[in-house]
């Protein structure tokens, strides 16, 4: 439900992750982590959630 | 216009663990700007806003005495977010003090007078700046007679220490130490909670003699009745107050009492002066 | 409705007569016109000062725990909404079934008060209510409208105008609304592109001054420290920054997810007119659809996000 | 003291003309009501809007204000040191304030501007503003500014005083400031003073018999005491939900809260709008809270306004009658109401 609400906020829905990783699934955990930063890259530079002081 | 809001740069010269339990240290300052300390010019009883630059500030009471020059010292207990990293910097670090703020204890109605100094717990800062003030020799001889009642839960908890230990040899102070409890044989001072103490070695009241009571509200609040059997009058008795503050300057409007702003107006107020007042402290 | 006040009034003198409540929390006439203020009466004489009307679109439910004595029981006046607010209270440990005494009102709806406003360049000065037509007097003019034409967007999609529970029913029962499309509203934004939906967010909480109204005018939100007012650690920056706004509202809205009745408080208080329902209604619709969920209906349930059941939907988790 | 008369047709040409000179500020709706806001070079002044949502202390007083900065990278010169931001305080002119709002500025620097400490930032913003204010031909259901030591055509704290004449303003050149701003815009047909004081006191005659009028002439002679430990805050307080509308539309209610945060190596102090009517407002670190209970907010408010404020100032009470904070209080709060109580109070 929270994917859904930031998805209908115009948040884009690859930049919310879930996943069930064991604390022995370090290659899962390196697996996943690297799949989030790749997607979240492509989705450009966007500052939706990001304060700007310079303002 | 001069802003009030910017703080004067300082270097953390000295870091000390004031207690056994480490939740007070005491932080020794030294203005990055020596023209600084010269407007940072405060008496016993004041207090600062030590400001760390993205975290926040916190209303503090001056730990040193104006008598002590090239430094300011603050007591600082760990308790919220800025006193929490206030304990993990580091001596060298740089960071900020605004004040001098606040009112002070009424050293010119206090000439000529016998003073007794009345601390509980962690609230002895400005106390000590008070002591550390009477007893220097230019003007010891300013004031009648000084007795002081000071408590703690346990010898490790005073602050102070050595100090403590020093005044309590000499014969111009006369120092009532006293401590909860302990199960140290050694401990040749009080034991007892502060308004016992008070009530059997405070001097009474005459018209000359004025307390400064500073300490947690459940001391205050059996110290007051205490103080009362002894004869001293609402005005004969001086309190600081502490409440949220922000601005320090007067501004900000939380601090108030009734219509006396505890960061401006106070800290120090007689019980006259606050039992006119709604107690919102 | 106005027929329903002289129940209410009698049925409020008697509880308190016989001291089977100790206090009665329900509406007042208030000050201005199209205003109304809940009002906690203690003694049979003033029974008098309840109203119930078109204007009291508060939630009481928000009332009952900070009032609630250590013994005996408080009465409350309930629509459909506050009834169902009252069953969350209630499944959620805030309050028990036998500390309250409800006395249910059949509700035909709430007017947008700013809906009114906006009919009139000038102040409105008087506003009579007389079933469903409302006489609105302003210096330049006068003007009856029907309130069914004036509803709140909540109540006009209200599928739960009965109360869900009470001790006592302050009127007939009267008949439920079927909708074709209820959630309309959340549909036209899901069709806009999410360039479009982040603009309409943005737009919608531009004048936000973060007074909290939104957030206090929910019974939900009980918590003794709210996330926004935690300082270690500091969750959510406190400034006018459209970064901290937009979190504030984002998780308030998520805090009620699958626990939000749609009462319409939180827009009826809000001094800006912001309609924060934009948010919660899209969780309404999922908890609807992913778990078949309307809050507030059933006192044996918890809300979805509370329990786990292997049949939750889980094609989220990757 | 000058009166000037400038033609509505000829209004919005002054102001594009004044725009070489000042920021201009007025009123400008949007689906959210109508508020005093910065205007854009495109966009006139809504003159005839009725109250503003929010107050215009927000010209002088942003609800968040950046104060200070400082770098934390050591190796840059005078890291951790806090140094003052920038601020732009070159002129402005607000456009259609109204008295109440302008004796509100008034009262807010009392607090902003006194004899131990000026607050640079409201100091400064208030020393570039020009006020040009309008009468309120036609108060509002909450208006009780005549209660309050003003009243729709009061002059104080205003450059200018104006009246919407249909056709055109009558405008009172109260100060220099203002002789400035009218001169600015080009707007300098004279009119006869006579003639056009006695407009002026018709047009205010006429709107004062639609105020209500609340006393509050026994307010300075109570006791805090008695007022404070009064019964009838239990009741007063009852219906509050301790948002913080009341205060934040207040266009007299001062305080702040300061916070920092920070960004990378960035630290930037800066504050925001408080309310007393948040428990957070005077949360000890330690846990103790003095004003712990709604109750005791609400009564701190209201005490403050109406008898803290009259005995600490003797300017009277902390309150213009703009009747903002009864128009938008969630749960219909009436500070008439409570002032009549508090006026009327009898301690047993």
């Amino acid at each position: 439900m929270m994917g859904n609400l930031l998805e209908h906020m115009g948040v884009e829905r690859d930049r919310l992750h879930f996943s069930w990783i064991s604390s022995a699934e370090a290659t899962k955990f390196v697996d996943v982590v690297k799949e989030i930063s790749d997607k979240v890259r492509a989705l450009d530079t966007d500052k939706k959630f990001a304060k700007d002081y310079t303002k | 216009m001069e802003n009030p809001y910017v703080p004067y740069p300082v270097r953390i010269d000295d870091i000390e663990v004031a207690t056994e339990d480490k939740s007070l240290k005491t932080f020794t300052f030294v203005f990055q700007n020596p023209a600084d300390e010269e407007k940072f010019a405060y008496k016993a009883g004041q207090f600062a806003e030590l400001s760390i630059p993205g975290v926040g500030e916190i209303p503090i009471g001056i730990a040193s005495s104006p008598v002590e020059k090239g430094f300011v010292k603050f007591t600082v207990f760990r308790t919220g977010m800025v006193t929490t990293h206030l304990h993990n910097m580091k001596k060298g670090d740089i960071m900020g003090i605004r004040g001098p703020l606040g009112n002070w204890y009424p050293w010119e109605k206090l000439e000529n007078k016998n003073v007794v100094i009345i601390g509980g717990g962690f609230a002895f800062t400005t106390l000590r700046s008070s002591i550390v003030y009477m007893l220097d020799p230019a003007n010891r001889s300013r004031f009648k007679n000084i007795d002081v009642v000071y408590g703690a839960r346990s010898p490790g908890m005073l602050l102070y220490r050595e100090e403590l230990f020093d005044w309590e040899k000499r014969d111009d102070i006369n120092m009532h130490i006293t401590v909860d409890g302990t199960d140290d044989p050694e401990w040749q001072y009080h034991t007892g909670f502060v308004p016992q103490v008070v009530e059997k070695n405070a001097p009474p009241a005459d018209e000359d003699t004025y307390a400064i009571v500073c300490g947690p509200p459940i001391m205050i609040k059996f110290t007051q009745p205490a103080l009362t059997k002894l004869g001293y009058q609402e005005h004969q008795i001086i309190m600081s107050l502490e409440n949220r503050m922000k601005c320090g300057i007067g501004m900000c409007g939380r601090c108030n009492i009734g219509k006396e702003l505890v960061c401006k107006d106070g800290p120090v107020f007689t019980l006259e002066q606050i039992n006119q007042t709604p107690k919102e402290y | 409705m106005d027929t329903c006040i002289e129940k209410i009034r009698t049925i409020c003198a008697d509880l308190l007569a016989k001291g089977k409540v100790q206090k009665v929390i329900g509406f007042a006439e208030g000050s201005i016109p199209m205003a109304s203020r809940p009002i906690a009466v203690t003694s049979k004489e003033d029974v008098a000062k309840l109203v119930f009307n078109a204007t009291c679109g508060l939630n009481l439910a928000n009332y009952v725990s900070d009032v609630l004595p250590k013994e005996g029981k408080i009465a409350v006046t309930a629509k459909g909404c506050d009834s169902r607010n009252l069953v969350t209270h209630m499944v959620e440990n805030q309050v028990s079934r036998d500390q309250l005494y409800i006395i249910g009102v059949p509700c035909t709806g709430m007017v947008d008060k700013r809906k009114i406003a906006a009919l009139f360049e000038d102040e409105i000065t008087d506003f009579i209510e007389d079933g469903d037509t409302l006489t609105i007097v302003s210096p330049q003019k006068k003007e009856k409208v029907s309130k069914k034409d004036v509803l709140r967007h909540n109540c006009r999609v209200c599928t739960h105008r009965n109360p869900v529970v009470f001790d006592v029913m302050a009127a007939e029962p009267v008949e439920e609304q079927s909708l074709d499309q209820p959630f309309a509203d959340v549909d036209h934004i899901a069709a806009m592109d999410p360039a479009a939906r982040w603009a309409h967010f943005q737009e919608l909480t531009k004048n936000c001054i973060r007074c909290y109204a939104c957030r206090n005018a929910c019974p939900l939100c009980y918590c003794p420290t709210c996330f926004v007012d935690e300082s270690s650690p500091q969750w959510v920056g406190k400034g006018q920054d459209k970064t901290d706004i937009n979190t504030f509202h984002f998780l308030r809205a998520f805090h009620c997810a699958g626990r939000c009745t749609d009462c319409g408080a939180c827009v009826e208080a809000c001094p800006m007119g912001i309609n924060v329902r934009d948010f919660t209604r899209k969780l309404n619709k999922d908890a609807l659809e992913l778990f078949g969920w309307e809050a507030g209906l059933d006192m044996e349930k918890r809300p979805p996000l509370d329990v786990y059941s292997p049949d939750d939907p889980n094609d989220f988790i990757k | 003291m000058n009166f000037i008369t400038i033609d509505k047709k000829d209004w919005t040409t002054g102001i594009d003309k004044s725009r070489e000179t000042y920021q201009v500020f007025g009123p400008v709706q949007d689906e959210n009501g109508c508020q005093i806001k910065p205007l854009a070079p495109d966009v006139h002044p809504l003159m005839d809007a009725g109250v503003t949502v929010m107050s215009p202390k927000s010209v002088l007083f942003p609800q968040t204000q950046k104060m200070l900065t400082a770098t934390l990278d050591a190796s840059i010169e005078d890291h951790h040191v806090m140094k003052p931001v920038k601020k732009d305080d070159t002129p402005r002119v607000v456009l259609g304030i109204r008295p109440y709002d302008a004796r509100a500025i008034l009262l807010v620097k009392l607090n902003f501007d006194n004899p131990d400490y000026q607050d640079p930032y409201w100091c400064e913003a208030y020393a570039a503003t020009t006020f040009v204010g309008l009468g309120v031909n036609h108060p509002g259901p909450c208006d009780f500014s005549t209660s309050t030591g003003c009243g729709p055509f009061s002059e104080e704290g205003l450059d200018v005083l104006m009246a919407d004449l249909d056709d055109r303003y009558l405008a009172k050149i109260l100060t220099e400031k203002g002789e400035t701003w009218a001169g600015a815009c080009g707007f300098d047909t004279r009119a006869d003073a006579a003639e056009s004081q006695s407009l002026f006191d018709i047009l205010r005659k006429e709107a004062e018999k639609n105020i209500t009028s609340v006393d509050t002439d026994q307010l300075s002679e109570k006791s805090i005491l008695d007022l404070y430990e009064a019964p009838f805050w239990d009741d007063v307080a009852f219906s509050c939900i301790n948002c913080g509308t009341c205060t934040f539309v207040c266009p007299t209610c001062w305080c702040f809260d300061i916070q920092d945060e920070t960004k990378h190596k960035t630290a930037v102090r800066f504050r925001n709008w408080d309310t007393c009517m948040s428990p957070l407002f005077t949360h000890h670190a330690s846990g103790h809270n003095p004003r712990g209970s709604k109750v005791q907010r609400v009564r701190q408010r209201f005490m403050h306004k109406l008898k803290y404020f009259v005995d600490k100032y003797d300017q009277g009470i902390m309150c213009v009658g703009c009747g903002r904070c009864v128009a938008s209080c969630p749960v219909n709060i009436d500070i008439r109401e409570v002032c009549t109580i508090m006026n009327n109070y009898e301690s047993k």
